[in-house]
């Protein structure tokens, strides 16, 4: 290989990588001591290493929780259906977008659909308990012109978990097609004029083009979006569930606001992050490992 | 003569002046000790604040029908009965007899009927509005009868003076209760002026009820006095 | 003029009105003007202020302080220099230093992270949770002796005022934290119907549950707001049952039952929301659903949404607290004139009266570093704000520390964590009001009373009727009549005010979701039966241990 | 985006407008709804009279968070803290992404250094831990505390990475050829092929320093160095009326939370609607096809 060179030919990489890892080891990999506490009753003022050892007792205070199972399984369903939601409707988008030739309504739209993001969760709450309503939200009312029952989206625990993820897609979408918008721009434009001597059809150029093109980043944010499976959203989720949702709307960062709110348990909270970290890392090994055997393709 | 020559404010009789007169200030007396009487009662718990809501509500319209009513009646009489510019300021004054009709209606009237945009000052305004229907037409016909040459001197003074009695009695009340609640909310100073227009506001019909006596008294006696033989006025060394 | 006495509740306001089209542009407020001449040192000169001892020579103090958005200075005062840091410094000789200074939505957090990296100040605002944390941690220094030396007799009375505020500061039988007072029983459920409504359809006041089931019937069926559309509600009800206002409390106090709260039934201590009387109180709520007397919704809707039913003038009924006027129901009356409500003891469903539940509300205490050499020195804070702040008519005194009429949005108290209210000022402030009513003479009044005695006599003598908020609260008959019969013997007290037991931290976030998940499925038709079933899981799932653990407090804090 | 030789089928493409431009209304409708509400009074707001259009217009919500001399201060600091903290974090996102999209033979430490940025990401050692950190480090109550925390977006530096590594290898070889080294294969060949991502990246950094609001609250001692969305956060009206003055509850009628917030998310999506549309023109896809034939 031309670029083969011996270990000199790296020393500009070090260098490069040199400012970044300080910052991260002081930053990220000093607080990362911190984890011990979640193997202690953290008492305050005693600093990390004055409190006392309680090895797993706080794991066990979650497990002994009366409906962890239950809190445990709607997080995973609610994040399993945000990720999935989360990658496919964006490159839709992204898709749809590309296809458009008028710039100046692509950037309206652009942009349009980007503005959600900034919403926060507080005031949507408002917004969407009334379009919602099954009496006199717009959403019902539209259905009813279909001949669909009212349904009540935010108080019904079967729909609410699909409610969760719908809502949370429109806000995020925007978002997510910018990042896919930027993927497509690496696409080798000479594939397509090959594409279109050989007559190709848009949907075949779409398929054998554009598709793999992005695949690379659809692997790689799918991926990473594995990496926060067990944060389903506090947020949106604290302020649209109520108890009539419960049963399926708890998920754990709501059960440890309660924990953590009544009596400062750090020891808890620092366990219950611990225990998502530990499931997150491992999700992206094995979706590491897939990628590399499955799409040949390194993630990173 | 250079100036116009005197006339008494009526022709014939100065009778539906006086029954103007004597109205409004019954009527004016009236509101203010119902009024008065229901509030210590609410004040000292003896009634709840929605009874003498109720009541306060119930005396106003049906009162202020009748009152409305009359004083229209007098003052288109007392129109019918003067000429010239005193006559136009009469029947300017008519408009005046509405404000008493709207004293307990005005709320429901202006939000549920006419349907104006509710706002966080409802009641204030419709105080508002109330005052002004019986404030300007009344200041109108003082102004008038100030500036009428016609008019007795001693007539033109109290009308004079009675633009400033009208214009105090009604828009100082709105005036603390604007400053009150809006711009000097909590101020000591502000809380003694309340305690003043909580006064003063009961004499919104009374003092121009007197007024108007005042003037029926200046006219009739200018009346007599002119009526009488010619020498009384020569003593004054004036040829008639 | 600001709330110069600045009680807690003593400055809570009525509903203010505005010409809001007309006057809009001209409502700005006074911007603050420099303060008057003297420089403060010899305005405290003027001053007769109590101070028996001062330090000299002067010791320092670190401590933090949580500021809101509203707070503001005058001239080149700020939080680290101003009059009550230069008091502080000369009279008492206490060289206050604020170590930060965080917004107070911020300041548990903020506070737990600087006490846990061990940069502890030497006094500080602590909340009941972080009271027994640090005092288990060996972080606070004991106040018992110190507070028998040392707090004036004005203090002791304050802080004895409510029985609960002392006990409530101390653990195993030593004072940790002087406790910020404030009236248990403003917390006591009543019940708010729109009096205007019952005299349009001719309701009489009502006198027990049956009465109340019969308003809220003919609240929908009988259009009280005339706008021929059955959009009425009979009773409105937030999600969370238990909030302060358009809860469900009121409800179940009246059939006997007292949710949430801990009283004494034969001997022990029992969990009100698993008691039988429960039972009926729910089957009367689920027919009155059925019947469409609730907002069908109600379970999904927070106290936004159920605010804006009663800002459209939907809302009927509701159970809440004394200050319900203040916020929400003032915005019915901003948009329907003629609204207005009024305050009615909660009634029984049978002849024996019922009872309004209420909590303590000490929200915080003053705790000292454990170490620092001199703890007496929060002593001597406390009562120079009480014997010289508290209650005092001296107007001099008053604008150098509280604030001055000039500037009513510069409130000088806000400028230190020492400020203590006393309990019964409410109660007793509003039994002075109505007697000066009476009287029809505001003179023996303090500024604050005297200004609201002015907003009832615009009421009841020019027709404002924006004032409706004050005289349904302190006015005659009002709701604060209402808590002085509570406190005598239609009160339920809570019982237990102590931190979270541990199986109570445990378990609560998991029964306590249950509870009002049962509730409402209950309400909204699921049959009784399911509450039956929640009462055992309650007791299987850690209610048993709650229970004796609770009851074990009782005896260490009788 | 890259040249289009062929047009969609006119029946595919109206459709396809018809899906985007309801996408569109869809996310309009709550954007609308809530700058009606910034601009309508509290009595208005409260009782829910306002859809698309202010109902009893005031701008006493904007006034209110405005008028605060604390406002200014605060604009300031953010506005110092994007155009300081954007380009660090732009720097250091390509000082590592370009040594991680090097192929395992160029660069035999990639996969550790990965690892070692990645794992930031999943593990953390919670509030207690980064605060003590920050405050033995002498950052606490400094401008750069909102600056070098969290100077490296992991997530940024992934992508980027990403997007070096799907760029032809052959422009690499021919500068390599001609004797350049790492530094100018960064500079030269790979930068002026990226920037599409950088764009994005820049628009993502930008807006993550003008709304990140809990690291100034937390790390600040005193409220006058709150950057713009910290000090919004305080500005929050406690309908609690026990807590309130006279002249709060005066200002209660006029505006309320509702009001007041919904000014504050306009506030915050200032940035946006100016810095977006200028990096818009940068999502071209000719660059690439430039520089090959070039």
């Amino acid at each position: 290989m031309l670029l083969r060179k011996k270990l000199s030919r790296e020393i500009p990489l070090f260098v490069m990588l040199t400012p970044a890892v300080v910052l991260v080891l002081v930053y990220a990999y000093a607080p990362m001591v911190g984890i011990v506490m979640a193997f202690q009753r953290v008492l305050p003022g005693k600093g990390i290493f004055g409190s006392p050892w309680v090895g797993l007792d706080n794991f066990a205070f979650i497990l002994r929780m009366p409906n962890i199972l239950q809190v445990l399984w709607n997080t995973i369903r609610i994040a399993g259906l945000k990720a999935a939601a989360g990658v496919v409707v964006p490159v839709t988008v992204a898709l749809m977008l590309n296809n458009v030739t008028s710039q100046a309504f692509k950037r309206t739209v652009q942009t349009i659909i980007y503005l959600p993001h900034f919403l926060s969760w507080v005031i949507l709450a408002g917004i969407f308990i009334d379009i919602l309503s099954p009496s006199e939200g717009v959403v019902n009312h539209i259905l009813g012109l279909v001949g669909i029952p009212p349904i009540f989206f935010l108080g019904n625990d079967k729909v609410f978990p699909w409610t969760m993820v719908v809502t949370d897609v429109w806000k995020s979408f925007g978002f997510g097609a910018i990042v896919y918008l930027a993927a497509l721009t690496d696409i080798d434009p000479t594939l397509y004029e090959a594409a279109v001597m050989d007559g190709a059809s848009r949907r075949q150029q779409t398929r054998h083009i554009t598709l793999p093109g992005i695949s690379g980043t659809i692997i790689m944010l799918s991926t990473l979006s594995l990496g926060n499976i067990l944060n389903a959203g506090f947020d949106q989720i604290f302020n649209l569930y109520s108890p009539l949702v419960y049963r399926t709307g708890d998920i754990i960062d709501t059960l440890v606001y309660r924990i953590g709110i009544a009596n400062y348990q750090y020891g808890v909270a620092t366990a219950v992050g611990l225990f998502k970290s530990v499931v997150s890392l491992l999700l992206i090994g094995i979706a590491y490992k897939l990628a590399a055997k499955w799409a040949d393709y390194r993630i990173f | 003569m250079s100036e116009k020559s005197k006339q008494p404010l009526a022709r014939k009789s100065h009778l539906p002046l006086i029954l103007l007169g004597a109205t409004m200030t019954g009527y004016g007396m009236l509101t203010a000790l119902v009024g008065s009487w229901l509030s210590n009662q609410a004040m000292r718990g003896l009634i709840t604040a929605s009874a003498y809501r109720n009541r306060l509500m119930a005396f106003e319209q049906t009162t202020g029908l009748i009152a409305g009513l009359l004083f229209f009646v007098f003052f288109v009489w007392c129109a019918v009965q003067a000429s010239g510019g005193v006559r136009v300021a009469f029947a300017i004054g008519a408009a005046a007899s509405a404000a008493p009709v709207l004293l307990g209606r005005a709320e429901r009237l202006l939000f549920t009927v006419i349907g104006l945009p509710t706002m966080g000052a409802g009641s204030v305004l419709a105080g508002a509005v109330t005052t002004l229907v019986f404030a300007l037409p009344m200041m109108l016909l003082f102004i008038l009868l100030a500036c009428g040459r016609r008019v007795p001197r001693g007539g033109r003074w109290l009308s004079f003076a009675s633009i400033f009695i009208v214009l105090g009695t009604a828009f100082f009340p709105i005036y603390v209760t604007v400053l009150a609640f809006l711009l000097k909310p909590g101020d000591p100073a502000v809380g003694r002026m309340i305690q003043l227009s909580s006064q003063i506001i009961k004499l919104r019909f009374l003092l121009p009820g007197l007024s108007l006596l005042g003037l029926a008294f200046i006219s009739m006696r200018f009346a007599r006095l002119s009526l009488e033989p010619a020498e009384t006025v020569l003593e004054k060394g004036e040829v008639k | 003029m600001n709330p110069l006495t600045g009680k807690v509740y003593v400055n809570r306001f009525i509903a203010v009105l505005l010409l809001t089209m007309l006057l809009l542009s001209c409502a700005r407020p006074p911007s603050p003007t420099p303060p008057p001449g003297a420089s403060t040192d010899d305005a405290f000169a003027k001053l007769s202020l109590v101070v028996p001892d001062r330090y000299d020579p002067p010791i320092e103090m670190s401590s933090v302080m949580a500021v809101d958005a509203t707070i503001k200075f005058l001239g080149e005062n700020d939080i680290h220099n101003n009059v009550w840091t230069r008091a502080y410094e000369q009279l008492l000789g206490i060289k206050v230093s604020y170590k930060w200074v965080v917004d107070g939505s911020m300041y548990a957090q903020k506070l737990g992270l600087s006490v846990n990296s061990g940069d502890i100040p030497d006094m500080f605002r602590v909340s009941p949770a972080q009271l027994h944390l640090f005092q288990e941690a060996g972080l606070l220094a004991d106040l018992t002796d110190v507070y028998e030396a040392v707090a004036s007799p004005k203090t002791r009375d304050v802080l004895m005022q409510d029985p609960t505020s002392l006990k409530a500061g101390t653990i195993a039988g030593r004072l940790w934290g002087i406790p910020l007072t404030d009236a248990a029983v403003a917390s006591a459920s009543l019940l708010w119907i729109r009096q205007d409504w019952m005299d349009k359809l001719g309701i009489a006041a009502p006198t027990s549950m049956a009465d109340v089931l019969e308003i809220s019937r003919r609240f929908i069926t009988e259009d009280p707001d005339g706008n021929n559309a059955p959009d009425t509600i009979g009773l409105c009800v937030t999600k969370s049952v238990w909030s302060a206002f358009a809860n469900l409390s009121g409800f179940f106090n009246g059939y006997h039952a007292y949710p949430g709260i801990w009283y004494e039934r034969n001997g022990a201590l029992v969990y009100g929301s698993v008691q039988p009387e429960m039972r009926d109180a729910l089957l009367a709520l689920q027919e009155m659903y059925a019947q469409g007397q609730l907002d069908r919704e109600f379970g999904v809707k927070d106290s936004n949404q159920v605010a804006e039913t009663i800002a459209q003038g939907k809302c009927g009924m509701e159970f809440g607290v004394w200050w319900n006027p203040y916020h929400p129901l003032n915005q019915s009356q901003a948009n329907y004139p003629h609204a207005f409500w009024s305050a009615f003891p909660i009634p029984s469903v049978d002849d024996v009266p019922a009872k309004s539940q209420y909590s303590s509300a000490v929200g915080a205490f003053l705790v000292v570093r454990n170490g620092y050499e001199h703890p007496e020195a929060l002593l001597r804070m406390v009562n120079f704000w009480s014997d010289n702040i508290l209650g005092s008519q001296d107007d001099e005194l008053r604008q150098t520390f509280l604030g001055d009429i000039e500037n009513p949005d510069v409130v000088l108290y806000k400028y230190t964590p020492v400020v203590l209210w006393e309990p019964n000022a409410m109660i007793d402030g509003s039994k002075k009001l109505r007697e000066a009513l009476a009287k029809k003479d505001p003179s023996g009044l303090d500024l604050d009373t005297q200004w609201r005695y002015r907003i009832i006599q615009a009421y009841f003598e020019q027709g404002t009727l924006e004032a409706w908020v004050e005289v349904a609260t302190n006015g005659p008959n009002g709701a604060v009549t209402i808590l002085e019969q509570v406190l005598k013997d239609r009160g339920q007290l809570n019982r237990f005010y102590g931190v979270p037991t541990v199986t109570m931290a445990e378990k609560m976030p998991t029964l306590q979701p249950m509870e009002e998940e049962v509730i409402t499925k209950i309400i909204m038709g699921e049959p009784i039966a399911m509450f039956d079933q929640f009462v055992e899981n309650w007791y299987r799932l850690g209610g048993t241990e709650i229970v004796n653990e609770v009851n074990l407090w009782a005896e260490q804090n009788p | 985006m890259n040249e289009r030789i062929v047009k969609l089928p006119f029946f595919e493409n109206l459709l396809n407008l018809a899906v985007l431009a309801l996408l569109g209304l869809l996310c309009a409708f709550p954007i609308v709804h809530t700058l009606a509400l910034s601009f309508s009074s509290a009595s208005a707001a409260a009782s829910g009279r306002v859809a698309i259009w202010p109902v009893e217009f005031t701008t006493q919500a904007y006034q209110f968070v405005l008028e605060n001399p604390a406002f200014i201060k605060s604009f300031g600091i953010s506005i110092a803290r994007v155009l300081v903290g954007a380009p660090l974090n732009m720097l250091l996102t390509i000082l590592v992404a370009y040594p991680l999209s090097r192929s395992k033979a160029e660069f035999r430490a990639r996969d550790f250094f990965a690892w070692f940025f990645l794992l930031t990401v999943l593990f953390s050692g919670g509030l207690i831990p980064w605060y003590m950190v920050i405050r033995q480090t002498g950052l606490i109550d400094k401008f750069w505390a909102l600056i070098i925390p969290g100077a490296l977006p992991v997530f940024n530096v992934i992508l980027l990475a990403n997007s070096f590594r799907s760029i032809p290898k052959e422009l690499e070889e021919a500068a390599a050829m001609d004797g350049a080294g790492h530094w100018t294969i960064l500079f030269r060949v790979l930068l002026p092929l990226s920037w599409p991502i950088l764009a994005t990246l820049t628009l993502f950094v930008t807006v993550a320093h003008w709304n990140s609001w809990f690291d100034g609250l937390i790390l600040m001692n005193s409220p006058d160095k709150y950057p713009l969305q910290s000090y919004l956060q305080t500005v929050v009206i406690n309908p609690d009326p026990r807590m309130l003055t006279e002249r709060d509850l005066a200002l209660l009628q006029l505006i309320s939370n509702r009001t007041t917030r919904a000014a504050q998310i306009f506030i915050a999506m200032v940035p946006i609607l100016l810095v977006y549309p200028f990096l818009q023109r940068y999502f071209t896809a000719g660059v690439k096809l430039g520089a090959i034939k070039g």
